[in-house]
């Protein structure tokens, strides 16, 4: 970006004073945010704000936004077919999520909404788990070892205070580390929500909030989510430094996060990113989007594919040819099926879990209750493993 | 008479009170023009247009206070949420607001307003869409908790609902949503809230449930009947808040022996308070103790493994031939 | 004001279209928000800026604030005696509590929080209920039959949704009235006061927010509340017109007031005001604020005393005389005096009445309490009323 | 040893935990410069400074959820609650977050957190600061519920929330803050989360309460022993959840009679789980029906007629010799 800060709140004391001072109308400035775009629809770059990439990074983004995309049909694909759980595909939404986790360093957290299984997968969520995750199986939810993501959340907004709370506690121990948390357009109207980004303001906690306003909550446009015209507006009400970013750019995407972590490394506190996107598929695969929109409005949007754009970027800049396009998709159509193989091979329930991490250790009134329930499934010829 | 599900028979109710009485309005999320992701609201927009029929944004608390307000102001809101879990949301405006604004305004502002939503487990929901907490509103003074087990009294008791001048808390059993069809005649028809129903006259046990449980509790009583020679009296409570303890008394007197089946979790569930009642009420007649067969105190398991942790028939002709057995 | 109008979301297409031709580094003007100040600390106004009303008003308004007074000093009087339960004074809040309900009918209504008793007896509150109410009788709660006004809360902010549920109520019923809702700095933090703020944007809704802001939450000041210079930039966030007002300023409290209130009936929705002023006092009769601010800050706001001012402007207008100033203050002193009187007579707990008001009728299990209730009064010697 | 009300007892607890370890912090409203609206943080600020005692806005599900997320980053936050009643603004993090994360995470993500907050009434409080409300949290499973009764287990209970590595709700009777003083050892001491205490062994009936119920309760046995010559076991729960079951039970085993007391409303009340469990584990060895002796199912009235709703000596001692006449 050209001003590497993202800041939106003038200084106070300018208009304060003179507000204070004798009988007068003045006026307070709500100060300005900017609204970014880097690769338009027909991928053009704009040479003043292109981010300085390396070719094979830019090579690993791509290849992150096809892997989500290639997951993402498979998964409808397998849902259709009665192999998988209700889900919530991401398809259009590929740029913003890629972008927002690329910054992220191994220290850094992630604690993602449920449509984020493409970030997930490039914090290190192996796919298989991802499937046993949407398939119901307690193990999908286990954060990998190595990787500090908190599990996605599923209760709208519940999970922002949380991830505050963690950026917290990254200052209070003094680390210089980020928490990226993502949410919805609709999430936005959560009162948690809002009070998440008034004490990220008030702590100047080190997170990231990446609204991702896809155009909809399940059948509610945004015009009758919100009372602004633009989300961005949300994040400088509580004075938190917003920008607004074209969220199927990938580009933008890129350096508008990157500029958030650093500021937050630096120890300036919180950013607020509406990133502007849409849900190209349905809410979940219980959903039906032609009771609420029409197919107009989705062709529309199928211009601004954040994928085709990066292609004809990095054609145009002679990273990618026809070829590689063809390879990369095989490759991560196989890495795809591949994950649904041992997704299929891990996928065995075990009934006799559900009374375990319930506490650290288990109280007599819950073992009383374990047993019992362990006596119904003996009943049904379902023995205890050997634990 | 039309054989309808559950679903098709509250937005039946839905449409006949909303023709009656034109303060009833539809608010929620997703309820207007997508009629609800359970489709309880179908229709109702192109009805009754935006005036009476409209989304709200993803703010439960919102949703629940700004319902309170409109029946302050007269209107008489039926607002959804659209999953049980998610009432905790707006766990502050129902037991500050809803729940007691009649009182502490000394009477000036009753709060006559409906919520409903689909609560309990067995439709493989993700994480979060299973809960059945039924025993927060029943703890909590001055709310009315109903919950219909099948589509005819499904649509009496939300009709009740809405005329009633009281709040009340509709819990609709999401896995019977569209189970079966039942005769719903045409006409309106209103339960009367507070009252239980004998769905099944008898003298070993007394079996009660309520909502999604019917379903499984009515399954044991074939075969305990058939396999196991009990002759069961089966209670459907209909409206936990307030409950019909005198029914549910008069026919432990009778049986001295009881068993109670719920989805929600054991401790201080309603099991527990009914088994309070009864050894209040009918201690004498107890010939063994009651059993609760109702879920764990554990969080609802994802749902592969759901089916194991709902009460089924097996668990519930367990608890009754162990009752039975005793003396 | 200059423009009676209350604005500051500039209009979208502007700068959106902006954003969405090209790749680009637009910007979003958030807009500005006014800061209205009528008379200065010294009593002298701003004459572009002088409403016009009528001098028998304007003594109107002076007699209501130095009653609003009086009755606080009374109170906190009667509490030091032991005569009064935990009480929370409202001095130097004059002009806000005031000037917030000088424009509304008796149609509009209003839903104050705790610290409202200037406003609530502005409306019509009996001083002896006020004082029954705060020494912890049932009958305090009661809205006089006449009145439209809400029982104060004393639950932070969780008025305020309901107050917008009140406005939709008249969109809903096509009435052209206004909900009047007060709050204090503190509870702007609270999510549900997001949420309202949030809803009335989405629906138009005829409501006026006044966030009183009195320096401090209990011990909390305003910097530790929040992450903004001044709270007033809250509104635009959630696209409600906002202004901040001085909120010792009468004038400027009523003329903003006012315009808000006419642009609520002309069906352009809600409008939010952070009226700038000052707790004078304790935050309640349970408080000691040497504990977390000192005298000089205090003293410094005397300087600003809502009254005062008021007085100084009064008399250079030729409304008011030195014999007038004692004149209305006897008076209003003998008024609270009444009050206290039958506060006095009219102060006898019901024991009995712990039951009513639950339900319409009362249920059986409920009826069965009482009775057991009724019996532990009775061995006790309190018998029944008859009723 | 030093005689300290339970407000320098609590704050004690504090000091010592915060010393013992550097991770524990101290958040919530006006809990820093201000020590807490009732004083038990007192101090804290001078000590250990802005980092780990700090103050917050005024947002109860902000609080609590910025608490779970400083756990999850391996600080251990003691959350203050400023009244129970506004815990109802974080029942959504309390009951998705605080109770599940553990379970969620599959163990990778215990909440260690401890959650103060005065409950109960008796203190003339203005409206919506007298409510208890602990059963909700006892229904809601991964939580752990504890109400000390005095100075010196409020200590040592809350020393051992601290430690627990899962989510503690801590309910201070807010009537005993400053009711009596008791000797209070210097050294940290310890109390096993999940264990009742029998406070006074007896064989005629057992009586069993918690918190602020037990000074009413323990008036009640002076009478009972003096003038009705009856001789109680008295039970003080001190853990709610969980339960101490099997204390109970060996009690009620015994006496084959009991009364249970507490503040919160009746229906669905911690009484009434009590009652369940007895019923399951000493059936045979009851004599007479087991007497609630609770709030009732009402708003907690204004302060004037405050002494008449709560529990006290006459009514307790009247529902004990009704179980006492009972045969
Ligand atoms: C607290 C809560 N309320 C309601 C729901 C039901 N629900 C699930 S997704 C959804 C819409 C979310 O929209 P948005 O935040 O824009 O995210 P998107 O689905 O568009 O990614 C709703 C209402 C929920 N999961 N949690
Ligand atoms: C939901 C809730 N949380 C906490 C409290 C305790 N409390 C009472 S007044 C107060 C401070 C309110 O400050 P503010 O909103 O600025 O209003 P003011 O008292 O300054 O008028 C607090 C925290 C409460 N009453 N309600
Ligand atoms: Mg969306
Ligand atoms: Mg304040």
């Amino acid at each position: 970006m050209p001003s590497q800060t993202i800041d939106s709140t003038p200084d106070a004391t300018s208009d304060a004073g003179g507000s204070r001072q004798g009988a007068s109308v003045s006026e307070i400035n709500l100060g300005v945010v900017k609204d970014l775009r880097i690769l338009n629809e027909d991928g053009q770059v704009n040479a003043d704000l292109e981010p300085n990439i390396a070719d094979d990074e830019l090579l690993r983004l791509y290849r992150g936004m096809v892997l989500t995309r290639k997951l993402d049909v498979r998964m409808l694909n397998m849902q259709r077919q009665g192999q998988m759980g209700t889900f919530a595909p991401g398809l259009g939404q590929e740029a913003t999520q890629i972008g927002q986790v690329y910054p992220l360093t191994s220290k850094d957290w992630f604690s993602p909404s449920y449509r984020s299984f493409g970030a997930q997968m490039w914090r290190g969520w192996p796919i298989d788990q991802l499937m046993l995750l949407w398939d119901g199986y307690f193990e999908g939810f286990a954060p990998p070892a190595d990787v500090n993501d908190m599990p996605f959340s599923i209760v709208i907004g519940s999970h922002v205070p949380v991830a505050v709370g963690i950026a917290m506690g990254m200052n209070y121990q003094q680390d210089k580390n980020v928490v990226m948390v993502n949410f919805g357009d609709g999430a936005l109207s959560e009162g948690a929500v809002a009070e998440a980004l008034n004490f990220a303001a008030v702590y100047k906690a080190p997170v990231v909030f990446i609204c991702e306003n896809n155009g909809y909550a399940i059948s509610t446009p945004i015009e009758k989510q919100s009372g602004v015209d633009h989300l961005v507006r949300r994040g400088p009400g509580f004075g938190v430094p917003s920008v607004r970013v074209d969220g199927n750019d990938i580009l933008a995407m890129v350096s508008a996060c990157s500029v958030a972590c650093e500021q937050a490394r630096r120890g300036e506190g919180p950013t607020f990113i509406e990133a502007v996107t849409y849900r190209m598929s349905v809410h979940t695969t219980a959903d039906d989007p032609k009771v609420y929109r029409d197919d107009a409005e989705q062709t529309a949007w199928e211009q601004k594919d954040p994928i085709r754009r990066f292609e004809l970027y990095l054609k145009s800049r002679g990273v990618l040819t026809d070829d590689d396009i063809t390879r990369i998709g095989d490759e991560c159509e196989q890495e795809v099926l591949a994950g649904r193989e041992s997704f299929r091979e891990r996928s065995t329930a075990n009934p006799h879990e559900i009374f375990a991490y319930m506490f650290e250790s288990m109280p007599p009134e819950l073992r009383e209750q374990q047993a019992e329930y362990f006596e119904r499934l003996a009943r049904k010829g379902l023995s205890e493993p050997n634990q | 008479m039309p054989q309808l599900t559950m679903v098709e028979a509250l937005n039946l109710a839905l449409y006949q009170s909303m023709d009656a009485d034109d303060r009833v309005c539809v608010m929620g999320q997703d309820v207007a023009i997508n009629g609800g992701v359970f489709r309880v609201t179908k229709g109702l927009l192109d009805k009754y247009g935006e005036r009476r029929v409209f989304d709200t944004p993803l703010a439960e608390c919102g949703i629940i206070g700004t319902a309170v307000g409109m029946s302050v102001y007269g209107v008489r809101p039926v607002a959804e949420i659209q999953f049980s879990g998610f009432a905790m949301q707006a766990f502050d405006q129902i037991e500050q607001n809803v729940a007691r604004l009649r009182n502490r305004s000394r009477n000036k502002y009753p709060v006559s307003m409906v919520i409903r939503t689909p609560y309990g487990g067995g439709i493989r929901a993700v994480e979060h869409h299973s809960e059945s907490r039924e025993a927060y509103w029943a703890h909590t003074p001055g709310l009315k908790v109903v919950i219909p087990s099948g589509p005819r009294n499904a649509r009496a008791l939300l009709q009740a609902a809405i005329d009633d001048p009281d709040p009340v808390i509709f819990y609709e059993p999401k896995s019977v949503y569209r189970a079966f069809r039942e005769d719903v005649p045409d006409e309106s028809e209103r339960m009367e809230i507070g009252k239980a129903q004998v769905v099944r006259p008898g003298d070993d046990i007394t079996m009660i449930a309520y909502g999604a449980m019917m379903r499984p509790l009515l399954e044991a009583v074939d075969d305990l009947v058939d396999m196991h020679d009990v002759n069961p009296e089966v209670i459907d409570l209909l409206s936990i808040a307030p409950m019909d303890t005198e029914s549910l008394v008069e026919s432990v007197r009778k049986t001295g022996r009881c068993v109670i089946v719920h989805e929600g979790p054991k401790t201080c569930g309603i099991a527990a308070e009914i088994i309070a009642r009864l050894n209040e009420h009918a201690f004498e007649h107890l010939i063994a103790p009651i059993r609760r067969v109702t879920g764990f105190d554990v969080h609802f398991p994802y749902f592969q493994v759901e089916q194991h942790y709902l009460p089924d028939g097996d668990s519930i002709i367990e608890a009754v031939n162990a009752t039975m057995a005793f003396d």
